[in-house]
């Protein structure tokens, strides 16, 4: 039965008589795997080579404060909602006066817990924050636990450290993509290196 | 027997024993090195430099893991079947002659671990045993893969010794000795048995793949069908025995196809290099000096061939189980048949014509 | 002829300071090196093993590239993927025939807690029916962290005492697990 | 006592013991590991008596083939122990006559007969070696050998024909 | 190509008003049919001479707990290959009478597809060679697609749900 | 601890004697077989190594994917159908994302088709890689698999690039992209069709005309059309038992009908067909993937839906209406019509269905997946009945049964 005009016909079954022979297929094979034992290696070792992520890539999450050290985090709880494994979870708090400094919203969160086994990475969370406050860091991962008691991380291992601040080219898909249109003009030249291709 | 003469084979027999399982566990360190290379991998590399401690590591976990024995399995059996593997694997190295003479204080020994008449025949009768390790253990596992695994190498086995029996005979018309030793020092040179046999040497390689049991005809540890075959239920060391037993094996088979087809220690030009050696180190020393290159020469073949099981593994699928017999029985075995026709053959009338047309 | 030396060994059922903890060192050395897992792959997770088998990673470098189907030759049951309640007997069953000493490893999401399955046919973490020596976060984990829990496990068994297994310590967990 | 004349005795013993061992374990694997146990001591006699061609063969033929075909059959059908019950007095009796009289044959057999002695000045030590067996079978009983050749070829012929027997097939 | 139109005319024509309910959501004709009357509408779908709608595309089943009298819906899509025509055929039953003959006879995939809905939703299709449980443990005591059911597994202690009304 | 009961399940090592009664063996495939990759439960009844008949379990990771779809609003569902088959996560991504299209009638712009086309096609390539790579590991040629693999690191390279993950991608979004295509994507585009070609056929040299290989499939597994049909086969399973039906071609969605390529069939449904035919269409999805990208429209990567995509982020900040949108969608609280839906897609197995009924809510009332390796998994026994047990496990792994899809 032929439905469409384009089905192609592509299974052929007859054996010629080099086929037949079982040798010569042998050794094409045997030449191509040759080959690569003497080809380079693709292997990247990993502890001590790190693969670039890629510049969206979704790992470690942060919560990130602004400029002046003061946490974006407003505990509006989009993110928790926007969370299909229902990881996040978030104590909301009245800002006290004597806090402006660390909070810049007038409600934050006094506890964010993320469930780290739970979380399945998606970045749904990072996309719901209406405030740019949790982000999914794009150069670290979660490391691996030993212990489920770990495995909550609160707010002193998700906020940023104002030392070490997480930087990335673009915070938003928009800013991203108009980086890219830059980049792709010839206009933003300042490539970041890679680590490996 | 005399003292020294003891002491002497004590010694040979122990070198051979240790070399070969020196080169079995560094099989398996290459077995993971070439797997790595022919997969664009770098194979195990952390386990000291390059990796070279992984087979002690092994041994080591597997001499420290716990020593389990299924509940329903035959224990003594069980046992025995890892053992029987080992012991068979093993005795086969005793009459591979790793090269020609030591001289030495008037004595000369030959690196050979026993000199036998019916040397070849010997190691077919090891060989022949060999299947017993897997059969015994595959049954006393008492599971069902194992079992079916017992099976298949059983019937393997057999087939195929007698397609590696028949083409066999065409060397031994030509060399009309059992001996070993015979069959490599008649290859003297460049005059390797592989240009005279080179349908016989396809055969053979052949079946020694499938008496090791490996790729393509590996049946009966396939993983994908039979999870490990007759080895399911085995674990620490008894495991180690096993696959310790498949490398030996491929050594031991290694060894034999050099000796046959390879001229085993001799290589071209040799006594060119012979008597520039003993012209230059003296008798003694400059054949002991080229009793060691050629046994070099030997183990260079050897791991070579060691190597092709390895490369031939990781590249071409394997048989299926009637297949396999269809090979053996259909194809092998009339082609062997024929290959002795040929040679008798030729052995008779080629041979006084050439010698005639030579003259 | 290494092997033969130790072989003579006892088991170190022996008394106790028998062995020196040098050798013990060794072991664990030995054992770090030589973890055969039983990938244990039920699904995405199981995916990225292959990812973290393959030439890009390859996990052979730790020497664990041969993996063992049989549970009585891993010393890793690396459990990747997504066990539902009717898979957990099994898992169960196949770590009850794994020798000792093992390891556990419960790779993804999904293993470890039940990730976004938090439904009535999902086990909610494969910890509630086997003791996991560790967690390797992600859905599924990057091959990198794979390898990280790989190389904890190593950690693990290079720091365990070869007498670890026989602790009342150790019967004790295992015993809170239903595992004599 | 010489080193070959002891060897002679450690090997008989082992002979007897598993040939023993074959009729009197209760698992049939067991007795046909015996049974190849009892071929290899049997070489072992072979190679006493200077026919390692012989002793290689057997090996080979019978341990290496015959007696894995043996054990095949018998892990196929795996005859369970509890098979054991179902023989009955009269057959354990039956065997112990069968069993006593070719015992007491063969114990006859052997008081009567002349065991020849060999002079050590006139032994041909190259009698069990493979060239004189060729020369035996090839030149002197070549009809016979030949003979047995042709019988082993019905024998595998008839074996193939009623193996491969499928369900609804008829050959014959 | 066939439309709608021929098609529903013809089913109106042979089984008259055991047929009802025609629709066309995003162009899918729809139709319901009675339970006595499903296999005979799929066998004659799929035996007729130009329709050819012989591919049992999906089967499945649905639970309207607030409807009573027609608490469970099987859904049955078929595809004609030759028209390139996919219908929609939906049942009703009772949770009273929870009853269906199986089209096992006329689709072999229907096996397993009927043994998901049962495992389910626990409609019972009559005549099925193997009406057992095929994704949930034998031991489930409920079908747990019926909306009264939880989702959730009673046991995950790690979530707090008075969150923003989750 | 929670304690669950030993059942009694048949792990391969644990097995009893042989039965001497009946000349058959029964052989316990699975759930922890290596060839089963640890999913589902065969049965198996052999005499000696012949398979008498078969009979399933399954359900193994059964994960209540329709459960949770009606308790999810209609975006968070993409996590879940990007782990239904996640060989070719993006194909089910984007499924279901057209299935929600066609329920609110949104008309997605061609940029964005495009870019899915590109993605969906990278996706079936990787899964039709798997697939035939696990054949040959299956057959015992394990380096074919790993040269394949790195190809496969390639495409998920690619995926990184545009989304940030590897496998579940969670790539699309209702009414588009989540992300447009980034210049180094594409760039990673061009190379992967570059560098691609060469690979397969390697592969291919390796395996395809092996007479070894050949010899192991050819006449293994094969099912006629008549028994394919009823079987609901769909997908290469179908191609390869001679139907053309391609779900693509009948039904072309997301500008298929835009682009040039053929559809391979096969001959007699075996193992070598169903191989074969997975060889041919990753050659034809090289060619989509080349003629979408060279074809690449510009223009936005999202419909202009406000209701249902989310607003810049930007927008967010400076805009009352944005926000509202904002919150609107991340509670879920859009306003879906009534209606119900079935939409196809050619997924990596065969036609993959979303049927869809939604009464208003911010879920759906009920969500149907169509799941092709679910449907046509129940002809395994009728097809390696009579042959042998590694008949049996290359049948298996040729028909390509992801789990995930399996059990959902």
């Amino acid at each position: 039965m032929q439905l469409t005009n384009r089905s192609k016909q592509v299974s052929n079954k007859e054996m010629t008589l080099m086929e037949r022979a079982y040798l010569p297929a042998i050794a094409t094979g045997l030449a191509i795997t040759l080959k690569h034992f003497f080809a380079k290696k693709v292997t990247i070792q990993y502890p001590e080579v790190k693969r670039y992520l890629g510049p969206v890539f979704r790992g470690r999450h942060i919560l990130k404060r602004d400029e002046d050290g003061k946490e974006r985090c407003t505990a509006c709880g989009l993110c928790a909602v926007a969370c299909p494994a229902e990881a996040i979870s978030m104590v909301a708090a009245e800002r006290i006066k004597g806090e402006e400094n660390l909070y810049r919203e007038e409600k934050y969160a006094a506890v964010y817990e993320v469930n780290m086994l739970r979380c399945i990475f998606c970045g749904l969370c990072e996309e719901a924050c209406p405030k740019q406050a949790v982000y999914l860091r794009h150069d670290e991962f979660i490391p691996v636990f030993s212990d489920r008691d770990q495995v909550i991380w609160g707010k002193d291992l998700l906020v940023e450290d104002m030392n070490n601040r997480y930087t990335r080219e673009a915070w938003t898909k928009e800013e991203a993509r108009a980086l890219d249109n830059k980049r792709a003009n010839g206009e933003v030249t300042n490539v970041v290196p890679r680590a490996i291709p | 027997m005399e003292l020294t003469e003891f002491v002497i084979k004590t010694i040979t027999i122990f070198v051979v024993f240790v070399l070969t399982l020196v080169i079995a566990m560094y099989s398996t360190w290459g077995e993971r090195k070439v797997a790595g290379f022919i997969q664009d991998r770098m194979g195990p590399n952390r386990a000291g430099p390059g990796g070279l401690l992984q087979p002690l590591a092994d041994a080591g976990k597997m001499f420290f893991k716990e020593d389990f024995i299924p509940a329903l399995a035959n224990k003594w059996l069980f046992i025995a079947g890892p053992s029987l593997a080992m012991l068979t694997a093993l005795l086969a190295s005793a009459v591979i002659p790793f090269g020609s003479t030591f001289k030495w204080d008037g004595h000369e020994v030959v690196l050979q671990g026993v000199e036998s008449n019916i040397g070849i025949l010997y190691v077919f009768g090891v060989v022949a045993l060999g299947v017993y390790g897997i059969m015994v253990g595959g049954w006393a596992s008492n599971n069902k893969f194992s079992l079916l695994g017992a099976i298949r190498a059983a019937s393997q086995n057999i087939s195929y010794e007698v397609a590696m029996g028949l083409s066999l005979i065409a060397i031994l018309m030509m060399s009309s000795s059992l001996s070993l030793g015979e069959i490599v020092s008649q290859q003297h040179g460049g005059n390797w048995n592989i240009f005279y046999q080179p349908l016989g040497f396809i055969i053979f390689i052949t079946c020694s793949f499938a008496e090791c049991n490996r790729v393509p005809f590996d049946l009966p540890e396939c993983e994908t069908e039979l999870v490990g075959g007759y080895h399911t239920e085995y674990g620490s060391m008894k495991l180690g025995f096993y696959l310790f037993a498949e490398y030996i094996n491929m050594f031991v088979s290694s060894a034999i196809i050099s000796v046959l087809y390879f001229g085993g220690y001799n290589y071209p030009g040799m006594d060119w290099v012979y008597n520039q050696l003993t012209a230059a180190l003296g008798s003694e020393t400059g054949h002991n000096v080229a009793t060691l290159i050629g046994t070099a020469v030997f183990f260079g073949k050897a791991l070579f061939f060691i190597f092709f099981y390895m490369w031939v593994r990781w590249t071409i699928p394997r048989f299926r189980y009637d297949q396999l017999m269809n090979l053996g029985w259909k194809k092998l075995i009339p082609l062997a048949i024929f290959n002795i026709i040929i040679t008798g053959a030729a052995t008779l009338f080629l041979k006084p014509l050439i010698t005639a047309w030579l003259n | 002829m290494k092997e033969v030396t130790i072989a003579e060994a006892p088991q170190g059922h022996s008394g106790s300071g028998f062995f020196a903890t040098s050798f013990d060192e060794a072991i664990g050395l030995a054992r770090s090196y030589s973890l055969w897992p039983l990938p244990f792959a039920t699904s995405c997770c199981g995916i990225e093993f292959m990812a973290t088998m393959g030439a890009h990673y390859d996990i052979s470098r730790f020497g664990s590239e041969r993996p063992s189907f049989s549970p009585r030759q891993a010393d890793l049951l690396m459990v990747m993927g997504t066990i539902a309640k009717k898979m957990a007997p099994v898992v169960k069953q196949v770590y009850l025939q794994m020798a000792e000493p093992r390891w556990v490893l419960a790779v993804g999401a999904c293993a470890s807690s039940g990730g976004i399955f938090d439904t009535y046919s999902v086990l909610q973490g494969i910890d509630r029916i086997i003791p996991v020596d560790c967690y390797v976060p992600g859905c599924p984990p990057r091959p990198e962290q794979i390898i990280d829990g790989l190389m904890h496990i190593q950690y693990l068994a290079q720091n365990e005492k070869l007498r670890r297994r026989n602790t009342d310590e150790y019967q004790h967990l295992l015993a809170s697990y239903n595992i004599q | 006592m010489n080193p070959s004349l002891s060897f002679f005795y450690f090997l008989s013993f082992l002979t007897i013991l598993s040939a023993l061992m074959v009729i009197l374990s209760r698992n049939p694997i067991h007795s046909v590991l015996y049974l190849i146990l009892t071929f290899f001591t049997l070489s072992g006699h072979y190679i006493l008596l200077n026919a390692q061609f012989l002793a290689a063969v057997n090996i080979i033929v019978y341990a290496g083939a015959i007696m894995v075909l043996f054990l095949f059959v018998i892990m196929f059908l795996n005859i369970k122990q509890d098979h054991e019950e179902a023989r009955t007095n009269i057959s354990k009796i039956a065997g112990a006559i069968v069993g006593g009289t070719v015992f007491v044959i063969l114990f006859g057999a052997y008081r009567k007969s002349v065991v020849p002695s060999y002079d050590p000045n006139q032994f041909d030590s190259q009698v069990g070696m493979i060239e004189s067996l060729g020369q035996l079978l090839f030149r002197d009983y070549l009809l016979p050998f030949e003979l047995a050749s042709i019988l082993l070829l019905v024998a595998m012929v008839g074996a193939v024909m009623l193996g491969k027997r499928e369900i609804g097939e008829r050959h014959f | 190509m066939l439309s709608n139109q021929e098609v529903a005319e013809e089913l109106l024509g042979k089984f008259g008003d055991q047929v009802y309910d025609f629709d066309e959501p995003y162009g899918l004709l729809t139709l319901s049919t009675t339970r006595e009357d499903i296999i005979p509408v799929l066998e004659f779908l799929k035996d007729h001479k130009v329709f050819q709608i012989n591919f049992l595309t999906d089967l499945t089943g649905i639970h309207y707990p607030d409807s009573p009298g027609k608490e469970f819906m099987v859904v049955y899509h078929a595809h004609s290959f030759i028209h390139n025509f996919r219908i929609r055929i939906k049942v009703s039953i009772a949770e009273a009478d929870i009853h269906i003959p199986t089209a096992t006879g006329l689709y072999a995939c229907a096996n397993w597809m009927e043994r998901e809905t049962f495992d389910f939703f626990g409609i019972l299709f009559d005549g099925h060679p193997n009406l057992i449980r095929i994704l949930n443990i034998e031991e489930m005591d409920y079908f747990p697609m019926r909306r009264e059911y939880p989702l959730e597994d009673a046991t995950r202690e790690d979530k707090i749900d008075a969150l923003f009304g989750r | 601890m929670a304690d669950i009961e030993l059942l009694p399940h048949n792990v391969p090592s644990q097995s009893e004697l042989p039965e001497l009664v009946e000349e058959l063996t029964t052989l316990n495939l699975g759930p922890t077989h290596p060839a089963t990759h640890g999913i589902f439960q065969n049965i198996l009844k052999m005499d000696g190594e012949k398979i008498i008949s078969g009979e399933q379990t399954i359900g193994y990771i059964h994960r209540a994917f329709e459960k949770i779809a009606e308790r999810r609003p209609f975006y968070q569902i993409t996590t879940l159908t990007d782990r239904m088959n996640y060989c070719s996560s993006p194909i089910n991504n984007f499924g279901w994302h057209m299935t929600v299209e066609k329920l609110l009638q949104i008309e997605v712009p061609k940029r964005a088709q495009y870019i899915r086309v590109i993605m969906m096609e990278l996706a079936r390539i990787s899964d039709h890689l798997i697939c035939n790579s696990i054949l040959g590991v299956d057959t015992g040629a394990f380096s074919g698999f790993l040269y394949v693999m790195q190809k496969r690191e390639d495409i998920y390279e690619i995926y990184e690039e545009v989304c940030g993950a590897r496998l579940t991608t969670n790539m699309g979004r209702i009414g588009g992209m989540e992300r447009d295509l980034s210049s180094t994507a594409i760039r990673k585009i061009r190379d992967f069709i570059k560098t691609f070609p060469p690979v397969l056929q390697e592969f291919e040299k390796l395996m395809s005309r092996n007479r070894i290989f050949m010899d192991r499939t050819i006449n293994v597994g094969p099912i006629s059309l008549e028994r394919a049909l009823s079987y609901g086969f769909t997908g290469p399973n179908l191609r390869a038992a001679g139907l053309d039906y391609d779900v693509r071609v009948m039904n072309p969605y997301s500008s298929y009908e835009d682009f040039d390529f053929s559809i391979p069939v096969g001959q007699s449904g075996d193992t070598f067909d169903r191989y074969n035919v997975r060889i041919e269409e990753m050659w034809q999805s090289l060619k989509i993937v080349e003629q979408a990208l060279n074809n690449l429209p510009e223009g936005p990567y999202y419909a202009d839906a406000p209701e249902y995509y989310l607003p810049p982020k930007k927008e967010v900040y400076n805009n009352m209406e944005a926000l509202i949108y904002h919150f609107k969608i991340v509670m879920g609280e859009i306003d879906a019509p009534q209606g119900e839906v079935y939409h196809a897609v050619e997924g990596g197995n065969g036609e993959l269905g979303f049927y869809l009924i939604s009464d208003g809510g911010r879920a759906p009332y009920r969500l149907h997946f169509r799941r092709p390796s679910f449907i046509y998994y129940q002809a395994f026994p009728e097809m390696c009945k009579g042959s042998t047990l590694s008949d049996a496990i290359l049948t298996m792994s040729s028909l390509n049964v992801i789990a995930g899809e399996l059990d959902a």
